[in-house]
């Protein structure tokens, strides 16, 4: 299992992970995807780490296994237990309607890469710009909160890889600083969904239509 | 010398006035088998009416009682600036055409006003009648002169007169005739005589000029009776004079050509009165509300007298 | 006067009115604010007055004198707007010496000290449009003028004046786009500009730019000129301002507009025939609008704002036609088109005298009388004589009759047209025709129109309680109107002959003015020939009248006793023109009876119901509201707070703008 | 250094206010706060928006004139936001609206809210520029959801997610960037924009085209430009009115300051701003015509405002898009309107509290009911329909003057827009302030009359800067010193 070998398997976990979590219609299984979609990220970044001895992308890899597969999903599932929110999700179309779009967008990001990149590192652009896609989809297709939730959660992952496929990973400070964003931006996310529930006593988006014209 | 001739001019149709609507009134009675009252009764009758004490209403202001003089004064302007005896006397700005058509508008204003004064319906009814018909005959009025202007070559009548005068019979009036034709539509217009207006009724709904006189008596009835048959006689003066331009005063005058000038205007306002008396009794009168069908029917005699005219003109 | 003096004297007159808004601000609390601020703005009057007769006089307006010329903001007198700035500085006088008396009444319905504030930046702003010299100095003065126009119009706060003032800066924001559009376009990129220089740009312009940027500019002009299409604004406004300000709107705001487009027209490197051919034509309809409106119109203001519709109409149609015989080569079209240049100078200083003398003089009758409607009137000959017989000579000079200064203006058009039936070219002679015989009927209807006002209002019995108990009226508010009948008797008697020595260029005064061979007209011959006449009349009566008797009784009605409601009012004397022009004037006539007892339909209480309408509102306006309406919908729908699809839009974009980065 | 005390002290200012006990000296702590704020941005903002473009911080920091300007406009309206702050809340915790805790937790959140708006202007560091702008969102959300009122959370969530969407985008395009610069610069790719700037010409084109677009869909989002501008609405109208008006006014300039910083870039990697200026003028036409319709028919006079700000962003993006003049007109009308709208957004402020109602039917004869904030009002309402007087005026003729010849479809149809806008704008206004209102018209007798309070000096400075700044435009000196700031953006 050579170094390139190991990262292309693991950016293939992602990409099984990311499309399974299209269809998951209850919550704790789309949290659990999420959290091995996360833990194969941290596992391949501290690959990269690893391959190129750059210990400042060692500790940004630890930093995302820690938050991402671990802290994130189980403060999400407790503010979901706490709220009382349904468990089970909706969404605009069926399941299976869901994880064959996945599949088409996958081939177009696929297609797409090497008209954006074309002379890039193909293979890991195409998995993150699909993970984008695959994110943007979830956040278009499902009905409530969480489940957009999580689709951007997705989508911050795809684009984390794309930075570390193209350059290496950017500057320590700028890392540290985009993942304490992502952090206060899931608060938020938590905090709005508490008041959602609490006002609404339903997650669902389709309560959240009243501001029109 | 031309002065005195153009005021020469102006005192015979103000003499002449009373007489030209003797003569109308005495060729209608013959038509309708009648034998008519002689012809300078009207001379009397308005002497005795300036005799006659004057009864004005409580309601009317001074208006009522400035609007005859006003009215008067412009038929007496028109009799000075139009030519009928004489051609060559005046200046070009004199009588100018368009001065003519503001002045005859001026009067008819201020005998609608003095209608709307007496507060009265009849009055009212004629005076705003009296201005829809001044509004719809402008347009006519002033294509049929401009068609007699290009003939004449000028814009002053009495040049079209002399223009006329000097030119045989069969070059200048020929090219001029449709123009005459509308002309005589608009005089029929301007001067309230069928099938436009009943002048001898005092029927409500067929009167328009005689319902403004309705609250004048006395002295200011007379002045707007004389003003009407001043400008009466003034217009079909015109019209002769224009159709038939002989005999007419010209400036190197001799005592003998002055003479034949009053008599030739005489002869020819009694043969318009005849050709007026003529239409007055065979055109029955139209209802005011086909006005519009009158003067749009006016308004293209003239633009026919017009093309006639251009054509005429550039052969 | 040195030239520095009067440039002086041109700063003070162009600054006095903000001291005035000022000083009305300043002393708001102060009983004598009103009178402060009026004499301040009659001083920028007199002042400027007299710098244009030291410009006139000194310098024989040949050349220009820059008052300020910094890179942004230009001003500087010109031939052109010299002519212009006699009426502003006319109108600034009389309105102010009007307001002086008028204002006080109206204490409660406008904030006096506001209305002046607003009026003093109004005044500025329309010498300014006059002297600017720069396409930025010209806009920013242009804007200044129709923003504060609109404060006047709301003066009152009023519903109503708060719709007119709505569709006004509506329309007139429309004509400030078209103008910033079609006078950029000329200046080609070049942000700070002067006239000047526009016209060196302009000459290489392509002729479609060229086409764009005149029809852009007439439309702006013409929008603010009350042109037909545009001109809907005009008769809902005007009234609703203070009758001050509406004297103003009407005598001196119009003739701003229609400076701005005599001075576009002179950026153009040559005007083709078919401009000026729409020109005129718009022109001529506007007239024909104008007038008939103003013959069917009840309200006093209304009709008067109508009545400028129609003359600014005639007004434009000279411009046209003058253009176009300019561009002729034929042998009297030289002469005829300066004709009708000589008729466009004389009738704009027409208009102004009897507009604003007519505007100040029914703002006087509303004020006193406290209703606007002439259906109410009657009987205020008997309550005022002079005011009648100032106003009698105001509707006289309205109505174009002959002593009236208006009259040599419509001689000078009428005979000019009829000269014009001469040419060769069968599509002149035509036009020509038409003209005439459209000018002619405009001339007719607003005979009428005008005849309909004055007798309405002043003769016969009063129809209301409201001429019933009209108060008397006070002298102050009968003079700005006598100034302005007595100006427009002087412009009769000596105006044409001034005018056209003045364009002739040489000094004397002309006694006749001679528009083509064989037609002249001389004002003085007119009114001897009818002083002449009237002392003839007024001695033939005195000779012949033995019995001067008079016996005041009741009016002779044959038997049933005559009441104020049997009159005439100035709808009923109008019911022939609506007959008429009923398909124009969209008249609407009902008569509803409901019947007294069910089931009997011959004993019913009857009510009638007439309406008329204006056909541009309704087709036109009305058209394209709805069309804007329905596509704003359409797009509203956009925003329906899903936000999944807001999201898809973010998407739609992003994939669009990726494919043109390819 | 001074950008260092600067952020220091912001984040002090935040966090002073919950020190204090009663609402008296949280207020007064905070406005201590905010004018330290104020004063040291004009001390950095002035040099540079005078003289050169100042690198310091070791080349974190880097403040070109338009930076300078745009630190000026935040130091200046974060203070006079506050200031309108005071009675705003003064009046809430009077009703029982809001608590003291909340308002403490209102100046902490604003304070930081700056913070992140001069850190976005100032920083040199793409990356930490990218992150401010986050973090800016995430601050002012808790702020637009700061009410209990039906829609707030609503609007929270979407502002949130549309905005964080769209800021990933340009994440997207900063690392593309990023990665064209390091295939091409030998001592290995900084994100510092002086340095990846000095050797720009030489990226690659069309992975910087590419790299634009992202950057203009991502941060064009957050600069609300159409159709990425569904947020903005609903986000202003249900902040309180100070915040939006900060919002309205400045975060949408520092948005679009960030898409012209990589304009810049992609400009000289592709030797010439005509590709980037054709896209720039495509989606300004299209956020100055799509407002109108809202416009038209508004029922909520905040929304209204809103919608303005929409337009006006997508005037300032047409003008950036016209070439050589553009720079200078956009710069001329960030100042227009930034003072403008957030004036008005304090005087919305006023009224709401008065009238407890944000829809036109309930509210009318303003300027007889509130005589100050009605006057006031009145003033904004005229500037930012670019009477004579107002910057807007200028910035607007210079639009067309630029535009016509070139671009004479477009320029038709943004004066038509702006014409039913204006329209729009007087047809709700005007009994706004003039008649009484439909409904409740008989309540308003005993309300009438109000105060002057803070909230009116605001308003007051607002007007009397635009003013001064219009007439400083009339005057021929102006032009040199915009030129000057105008040319550090391209």
């Amino acid at each position: 299992m050579t170094p390139t070998v190991l990262s292309a398997s693991l950016l293939g976990a992602m990409l099984v992970a990311s499309l399974l979590m299209e269809s998951r219609m209850r919550l704790t299984s789309l949290v659990t995807l999420f959290r091995v979609q996360s833990a194969f990220l941290g596992f391949y970044a501290l690959l990269l780490a690893y391959a190129e001895g750059a210990i400042h992308l060692a500790v940004i890899a630890l930093l995302i296994l820690a938050l991402k597969a671990f802290v994130i999903p189980e403060f999400l599932l407790r503010v979901a237990r706490a709220s009382g929110a349904s468990e089970r999700l909706e969404a605009y179309v069926r399941p299976t309607t869901l994880s064959f779009a996945g599949l088409l967008v996958v081939g177009l990001a696929f297609a797409a890469t090497n008209l954006l990149l074309p002379d890039g590192h193909y293979f890991a652009a195409a998995v993150s710009l699909s993970l984008v896609m695959l994110g943007f989809l979830l956040l278009v297709s499902r009905k409530d909160m969480f489940g957009q939730g999580i689709g951007f959660l997705g989508m911050e992952n795809g684009i984390f890889i794309f930075g570390l496929a193209l350059t290496g990973g950017m500057p320590l400070l700028v890392e540290l600083s985009a993942l304490f964003d992502l952090l206060i931006l899931f608060i938020l996310v938590a905090a709005l969904v508490r008041r959602a529930q609490h006002e609404h006593s339903s997650v669902g988006t389709d309560l959240l239509r009243t501001l029109t014209d | 010398m031309t002065f005195f001739l153009a005021i020469l001019d102006g005192l015979i149709v103000l003499l002449l006035a009373p007489l030209t609507v003797g003569f109308v009134r005495l060729a209608k009675a013959r038509f309708q088998n009648r034998r008519g009252a002689p012809v300078y009764l009207p001379y009397l009758t308005l002497l005795s009416l300036m005799r006659k004490e004057m009864t004005v209403t409580k309601h009317s202001s001074w208006v009522f009682a400035a609007a005859p003089f006003f009215v008067l004064a412009s038929a007496i302007a028109l009799a000075f600036i139009v030519p009928t005896a004489a051609a060559g006397v005046l200046p070009d700005f004199a009588s100018n055409l368009f001065l003519v058509g503001g002045i005859a508008a001026f009067g008819s204003v201020f005998l609608a006003m003095g209608g709307m004064d007496a507060a009265s319906t009849f009055g009212n009814m004629g005076a705003s009648r009296e201005m829809t018909l001044a509004a719809f005959v402008e347009p006519a009025f002033y294509m049929g002169f401009s068609a007699l202007a290009l003939v004449g070559g000028t814009w002053s009548l009495d040049g079209i007169l002399r223009h006329l005068a000097s030119l045989p019979w069969s070059a200048g009036v020929p090219a001029a005739s449709i123009a005459l034709v509308a002309l005589v539509f608009v005089t029929l217009a301007e001067n309230a005589r069928y099938p436009v207006d009943n002048p001898a009724t005092h029927l409500e709904l067929t009167m328009v000029h005689e319902a403004m006189l309705l609250e004048y008596s006395g002295p200011s009835l007379a002045l707007l009776e004389y003003a009407s048959a001043v400008k009466l006689t003034v217009m079909l003066g015109l019209v002769a004079s224009l159709s038939l331009p002989f005999f007419l005063i010209q400036p190197p005058v001799t005592a003998l050509g002055l003479v034949l000038g009053v008599l030739a205007l005489i002869a020819k306002l009694a043969l318009a009165a005849f050709v007026l008396a003529f239409i007055e009794s065979t055109f029955v009168k139209m209802r005011f509300y086909r006005m519009q069908e009158y003067f749009s029917l006016a308004f293209i005699v003239a633009l026919a007298g017009l093309l006639l005219a251009l054509i005429s003109m550039t052969r | 006067m040195a030239p520095s003096v009067f440039g002086l004297l041109f700063v003070a007159a162009l600054v006095l009115p903000l001291l005035g808004s000022a000083a009305a601000l300043l002393a708001r609390r102060a009983g004598w604010g009103n009178a402060l601020s009026q004499y301040l703005f009659m001083l920028s009057g007199v002042l400027g007055l007299a710098a244009l007769a030291g410009y006139f006089t000194a310098l024989h307006a040949a050349s220009s004198v820059v008052l300020l010329s910094s890179p942004v903001l230009a001003f500087s007198v010109t031939p052109l707007s010299a002519f212009f700035l006699l009426i502003v500085y006319l109108g600034t006088f009389i309105t102010s010496l009007y307001a002086l008396g008028y204002l006080p009444l109206y204490a409660d319905a406008y904030s006096v000290p506001l209305t002046n504030a607003v009026s003093g930046v109004f005044l500025f702003a329309l010498a300014a449009v006059l002297l600017s010299t720069t396409v930025f100095t010209f806009l920013l003065s242009w804007e200044l003028m129709s923003l504060s126009a609109y404060f006047l119009v709301i003066a009152d706060r009023s519903p109503e004046s708060l719709s007119a003032g709505f569709l006004y800066l509506v329309m007139t924001h429309i004509g400030f786009a078209c103008l910033s559009a079609g006078f950029l376009l000329l200046s080609g990129g070049h942000a700070f500009i002067s006239f000047d220089g526009v016209r060196e740009v302009a000459r290489q312009l392509n002729p479609a730019a060229l086409a764009a940027a005149f029809a852009l500019l007439f439309i702006g002009f013409g929008s603010k000129a009350g042109l037909v299409p545009l001109h809907q604004w005009l008769p809902y406004a005007h009234p609703q301002a203070p009758s001050h300000s509406s004297a103003l709107l009407s005598g001196t705001m119009l003739k701003v507009a229609l400076y701005g487009f005599l001075l576009a027209l002179t950026l153009f490197p040559g005007i083709p025939a078919s401009w000026a051919f729409t020109v005129a034509a718009v022109g001529l309809i506007s007239a024909f609008f104008g007038a008939l409106s103003a013959a069917v119109e009840h309200d006093a203001k209304r009709l008067l704002a109508w009545s400028s519709v129609e003359n600014m109409g005639l007004i434009f149609s000279g411009v046209g036609i003058a253009l176009v015989l300019h561009g002729l080569s034929m042998p009297l079209s030289g002469a005829l088109a300066a004709a009708f240049a000589l008729f466009v100078a004389f009738h704009v200083l027409n208009h102004f005298a009897f507009k604003t003398g007519l505007f100040l003089a029914t703002g006087a009758m509303v004020a006193k009388t406290h209703t606007r409607d002439l259906d109410l009137y009657g009987g205020l000959a008997g309550k005022w004589p002079a005011f009648s017989g100032v106003f009698l000579v105001l509707v006289i000079a309205a109505a174009a009759l002959p002593p009236s200064g208006t009259f040599f203006g419509e001689w000078l058009y009428l005979q000019s047209l009829a000269a014009a039936l001469r040419f060769s070219s069968p599509l002149l002679v035509a036009s020509a025709a038409a003209a005439l015989g459209l000018a002619a009927l405009v001339g007719g209807l607003a005979l009428f129109a005008f005849v309909k006002f004055f007798s309405a209002a002043f003769l016969g019995r009063a129809r209301s309680e409201h001429a019933e108990a009209a108060e008397p009226m006070p002298v102050l508010l009968l003079v700005p109107p006598l100034l302005c009948a007595a100006f427009s008797v002087l412009l009769g008697l000596f105006g044409l002959p001034v005018l056209s020595a003045a364009t002739a260029g040489f000094g004397s005064l002309v006694p006749v003015t001679t528009v083509v061979p064989g037609a002249s007209m001389s004002a003085w011959f007119v009114f001897a020939l009818l002083a002449f006449a009237s002392a003839f009349a007024f001695i033939a009566y005195r000779v012949f009248a033995r019995n001067r008797t008079v016996r005041r009784t009741e009016t002779w009605d044959c038997g049933t006793p005559l009441t104020p409601r049997m009159e005439y009012t100035a709808t009923g004397f109008s019911a022939p023109m609506r007959f008429f022009f009923r398909g124009l004037v969209m008249a609407q006539k009902e008569i509803l009876a409901e019947a007294v007892v069910p089931g009997n339909p011959w004993i019913a209480n009857r009510r009638i119901e007439w309406s008329i309408a204006s056909v541009w509102e309704a087709w036109l306006y009305r058209r394209i509201a709805r069309g804007i309406v329905s596509v704003a919908a359409f797009v509203k729908r956009l925003q329906n707070g899903v936000i999944q699809l807001y999201l898809l839009f973010v998407l739609l974009a992003l994939i669009i703008v990726v494919l043109v980065a390819l | 250094m001074t950008i260092l005390a600067l952020i220091l002290l912001s984040i002090l200012s935040g966090v002073l206010p919950f020190f204090a006990r009663r609402f008296e000296t949280v207020t007064a702590l905070a406005l201590l706060g905010s004018s330290g704020v104020a004063a040291l941005s004009a001390v950095v903002g002035m040099p540079a928006l005078l003289g050169a473009s100042a690198l310091s911080g070791g080349g974190l920091w880097y403040v070109d004139p338009f930076g300078g300007l745009l630190v000026l406009l935040i130091g200046f309206m974060q203070w006079t936001a506050t200031m309108a702050s005071v009675p705003y809340l003064g009046e809430e915790v009077r009703k029982g609206i809001t608590s003291l805790a909340r308002t403490k937790r209102y100046f902490a959140l604003l304070a930081l809210f700056v913070l992140s708006m001069l850190v976005t202007v100032v920083s040199n560091n793409l990356g930490f520029m990218w992150v401010a702008l986050e973090a800016t969102t995430l601050t002012t959300t808790l702020l637009v959801a700061f009410y209990d009122r039906k829609g707030s959370v609503e609007a929270a969530w979407k502002y949130l997610i549309l905005c964080s969407t769209g800021i990933s985008l340009g994440l997207i395009g900063l690392l593309m960037t990023y990665y064209a610069a390091s295939s091409v610069m030998a001592g290995g790719a900084t994100l510092d924009w002086t340095t990846l700037a000095a050797s720009a010409h030489a990226f690659p084109a069309s992975i910087m085209r590419i790299a634009f677009a992202f950057i203009l869909i991502g941060f064009g989002t957050k600069a609300g430009l159409v159709p990425m501008h569904a947020w903005l609405p609903d986000a202003h109208s249900s902040a309180p009115s100070p915040v939006s008006g900060l919002l309205s006014g400045v975060l949408l300039n520092a948005a679009l300051f960030a898409v012209l910083r990589y304009k810049a870039l992609a400009d000289l990697s592709a030797g010439g701003s005509g590709w980037t200026n054709g896209l720039l003028l495509g989606f300004g036409v299209l956020t100055v015509a799509v407002p109108a319709a809202f416009i038209i028919f508004q029922a909520d006079y905040k929304r209204l405002l809103a919608y303005s700000s929409v337009e006006h962003m997508g005037l300032i993006t047409f003008s950036t898009g016209l070439g050589v003049a553009g720079p200078l007109i956009a710069v001329i009308h960030i100042i227009g309107h930034a003072l403008t709208k957030s004036m008005l957004f304090i005087g919305a402020g006023n009224i709401l509290h008065r009238y407890e109602s944000t829809k036109f039917a309930n509210v009318g004869a303003v300027m007889r009911v509130l005589p100050y904030t009605g006057a006031f009002f009145l003033a904004g309402i005229l500037l930012l329909l670019a009477a004579p007087l107002s910057p807007l005026f200028v910035s607007e003729y210079f639009i067309v003057s630029a535009a016509v010849a070139t671009h004479p479809l477009y320029t038709l149809i943004i004066l038509f827009a702006l014409s039913v806008i204006f329209a729009g704008f007087l047809h709700l206004f005007a009994p706004l302030l003039f008649t009484a209102p439909s409904r409740g018209a008989e309540a308003l007798a005993e309300k009438t009359g109000e105060r002057w309070n803070i909230s009116h000096t605001a308003m007051l400075l607002h007007i009397v800067l635009l003013l001064a700044f219009g007439a400083f435009l009339l005057t021929g000196a102006a032009y040199p010193l915009l030129e000057h700031v105008a040319a550090s953006i391209t």
